[in-house]
């Protein structure tokens, strides 16, 4: 994890789009984190990928993400994302049609199981890519997720 | 002052099972209201501790729901453990809740 | 007869995105979207509001500087466990049947002293406020969860509701000519994607209660019942219905006690 | 005694029959009710809650009048339907497709149709019915129109059929529960000739595909 952040520090250097709200909070315990500003506000998940220096994913059958097929409400799509890769030690996801593909990064630090349940705004269907990093290396996946028009709510 | 959180944590074993709820509006910027666009309001950043040690943190951007709920699972943990968690949003406001992990079935 | 159906709903209904297609009689959509349905009410925002639907009972609020916990929903004042499950019913102080909602509105008023005027002004949640007695209710509502239905029947203000709800749900008239019935009148039909419970089976009555109040996901906000009922007249294309009436109340009733017998879950998640 | 039993019995039997004289039947308390407890908003005003004799004779009937008020109530929702005076029935079938999807108009929230601030209405047909084959998620209240007119010919009789339908449905159904659109102002003409199209028209998607 160490060392994808001061990758991402090295690599993050221009504050885009999103300046104005990069705050740069700092958080106990990641004193070097910051809210990767340039990551953030990148329109295309490669480009975010990119400012948080995650190049190389190699495909992986060892992330798994369970999401619907089809959303009920693209407002709120529930995802659990499981990685069983050892020593995984963060889960970035990128939801990649949304206007600012990168939603978040999650941090597991030892003895933290590589495991989250989000729920996340997606604004048409789109391919949900997960990238986990381990052992200095990143791995990734994806799936889609169609939204569909409902009807009056329930 | 922002709304308290709703914080469980449950043992499944040796690992707490922990579910967070938090109220947000998770303003993406591109919402009208009015006429006029509700600014960007979001969570950045969370963080977990068990008993004072970090166990879990996260960068989000205002992608994610209105109202966030995540879960995530923390190995080694007792019943009777103290889980706090804490946000902090684009506009410098923050919030800590805590909870008691308690023992499952 | 009413094989030719067109109902002219919502403003939620614009363009669509394609799922794959599917039948109209098999519905694996429907399936998937139970299934995630169940996965999002693990976690539920409602319990936010329940959280804070409790604190508003308890606090000495408005002009009096009372709390709730006075208030009778049915079963003595401030018993709050089971009482949702058992409203409609009717009220000897009002001489009349009230819902959950509108017993609420009622303590608000005769406890706390706040008006009708003001509870009924804005009583329908928006993103960035959520009225009083919606967090009530949903507090409420969620001390009956597990319980089983049970509107009583004993008073005949009670028998007379569940009538006059009956007319009013079968009732057709305005710009479209419809009626509650119309969506939710017979079996197996869809809005759009949406299923349409019909209310009038008892199989399926418990759908016009379960998951009300509900968290909603269009929005993410809170709505109680009476939202539901508003929201469906408007796309009725009826006109407005008072909030919290004696109306609502007896349409309610027949809603209820039609699902008499099964079990209520407390607040939910909707779409 | 018995003398007595029985003027108490009768007199009481006379006490009941004026109460239920007195007290209005679930109908008239419904009525008395909805005339109380709902108030106009926006354009929905509080005469539509005053049936006409179409949908006073499906209340009264439960959707299912005596086949001689039937014919005669039909016969006369024939004959208000105004046919265009170009004798054109069909419009664009692409404007019609966006008739179909869209479900906006005639409540409390809308405006005016075809107002300078207001948009046109929708006919929210996908709502209840199947209709092109590119929107799947349509409802299932109403039967499919998909190749419409493919199945039933592309002749003028079906072009009319079609037109008088959306422009009145309860002139071939009395208790239809499919709104009558041209009779209530809810679309247009043009609107109407635009969804004929979609139906009839060989080039449109619902027949070529």
């Amino acid at each position: 994890m160490q060392q994808t952040r001061r990758s991402v520090i090295k690599a993050g250097g221009a504050l885009g789009l999103l300046a104005v709200l990069g705050s740069a909070l700092l958080r106990p315990g990641r004193a070097l984190a910051a809210w990767n500003t340039s990551a953030f506000g990148a329109k295309s998940a490669v480009d975010a990928m990119k400012a948080l220096g995650m190049t190389n994913a190699e495909d992986s059958k060892d992330i798994a993400i369970r999401a619907p097929d089809i959303a009920e409400n693209g407002a709120v799509v529930p995802i659990d994302i499981t990685s069983n890769i050892a020593g995984t030690r963060s889960i970035s996801v990128f939801i990649e049609k949304n206007p600012f593909p990168y939603t978040g990064t999650f941090d597991f630090p030892e003895g933290t199981v590589p495991y989250v349940h989000l729920r996340a705004k997606l604004g048409k269907s789109t391919p949900v890519r997960v990238v986990a990093a381990a052992g200095g290396k990143f791995y990734t996946t994806a799936k889609e997720v169609k939204v569909t028009i409902g009807g009056c709510g329930g | 002052m922002p709304d308290p959180m709703k914080i469980r944590a449950t043992l499944q074993g040796d690992v707490a099972d922990v579910r967070v709820l938090m109220a947000h509006p998770m303003e993406t910027g591109q919402r009208k209201q009015g006429g006029k666009v509700v600014p960007l309001h979001f969570i950045q950043t969370i963080t977990a501790q068990l008993n004072g040690r970090t166990v879990f943190s996260a960068d989000i951007s205002q992608a994610i729901s209105r109202n966030p709920v995540f879960a995530f699972k923390v190995k080694g943990a007792k019943a009777g453990d103290k889980i706090t968690v804490t946000w902090k949003d684009n506009e410098g406001e923050s919030r800590t809740d805590e909870a008691t992990v308690r023992g499952g079935s | 007869m009413n094989k030719s159906l067109v109902l002219g709903l919502a403003a939620a209904c614009a363009a669509a995105l394609l799922p794959p297609a599917f039948a109209q009689t098999e519905d694996p959509v429907a399936a998937d979207f139970d299934k995630f349905r169940a996965v999002l009410e693990q976690d539920n925002p409602a319990e936010l509001w329940e959280v804070k639907g409790e604190q508003l009972w308890k606090t000495p609020r408005g002009p009096k500087r009372a709390s709730l916990e006075q208030c009778d929903l049915g079963l003595g004042p401030g018993v709050v466990k089971g009482a949702y499950a058992q409203m409609p019913r009717y009220f000897a102080d009002v001489d009349r049947v009230m819902d959950a909602e509108a017993r609420i509105v009622h303590c608000m008023i005769t406890l706390q002293g706040f008006t009708y005027e003001e509870l009924a002004k804005k009583p329908f949640s928006s993103a960035t406020k959520t009225p009083d007695p919606v967090s009530i209710t949903t507090y409420v509502a969620a001390q009956s969860a597990g319980m089983k239905l049970a509107p009583p029947q004993s008073h005949p203000k009670e028998k007379a509701a569940y009538d006059v709800g009956k007319q009013i749900f079968f009732y057709r008239a305005g710009a479209y000519d419809f009626s509650c019935a119309s969506c939710h009148g017979v079996d197996g039909q869809r809005i759009r994607t949406q299923p349409l419970p019909n209310f009038t089976s008892p199989a399926q009555a418990i759908k016009a209660n379960q998951g009300w109040p509900g968290y909603r996901m269009t929005g993410g906000v809170m709505h109680t019942l009476q939202w539901r009922l508003n929201d469906c007249f408007r796309q009725q294309r009826f006109p407005e219905p008072d909030y919290a009436s004696e109306m609502l109340s007896a349409l309610l009733t027949y809603l209820t006690v039609n699902a008499q017998g099964q079990e209520y879950k407390g607040p939910g998640i909707k779409r | 005694m018995r003398l007595g039993s029985a003027a108490t019995i009768a007199a009481g039997a006379a006490v009941l029959a004026a109460c239920a004289a007195l007290q209005p039947s679930p109908r008239d308390a419904a009525l008395a009710l909805m005339q109380r407890d709902f108030h106009a908003e926006g354009i929905a005003g509080m005469d539509r809650l005053k049936e006409d004799d179409v949908q006073a004779a499906c209340n009264e009937y439960g959707n299912n009048p005596p086949a001689e008020l039937d014919a005669k109530l039909r016969a006369k929702q024939y004959a208000g339907v105004k046919w265009p005076a170009d004798g054109k029935l069909m419009g664009d079938w692409k404007s019609g497709e966006k008739i179909a999807q869209r479900g906006r108009g005639m409540t409390w929230r809308d405006k005016p149709h075809q107002t300078s601030r207001g948009e046109p209405n929708g006919g929210g047909c996908y709502n209840c019915h199947q209709i092109g084959p590119d929107t799947t998620s349509f409802g299932t209240i109403g039967p499919s129109l998909y190749q419409f007119g493919k199945l039933r010919g592309y002749g003028t009789e079906i072009q009319r059929y079609a037109y008088s339908k959306i422009y009145n449905a309860k002139a071939y159904s009395v208790c239809s529960q499919m709104p009558r659109f041209g009779h209530a102002q809810a679309l247009t003409e043009a609107q109407i000739k635009d969804l004929t199209a979609l139906l009839m028209d060989p080039a449109s998607p619902v027949n070529s595909r």
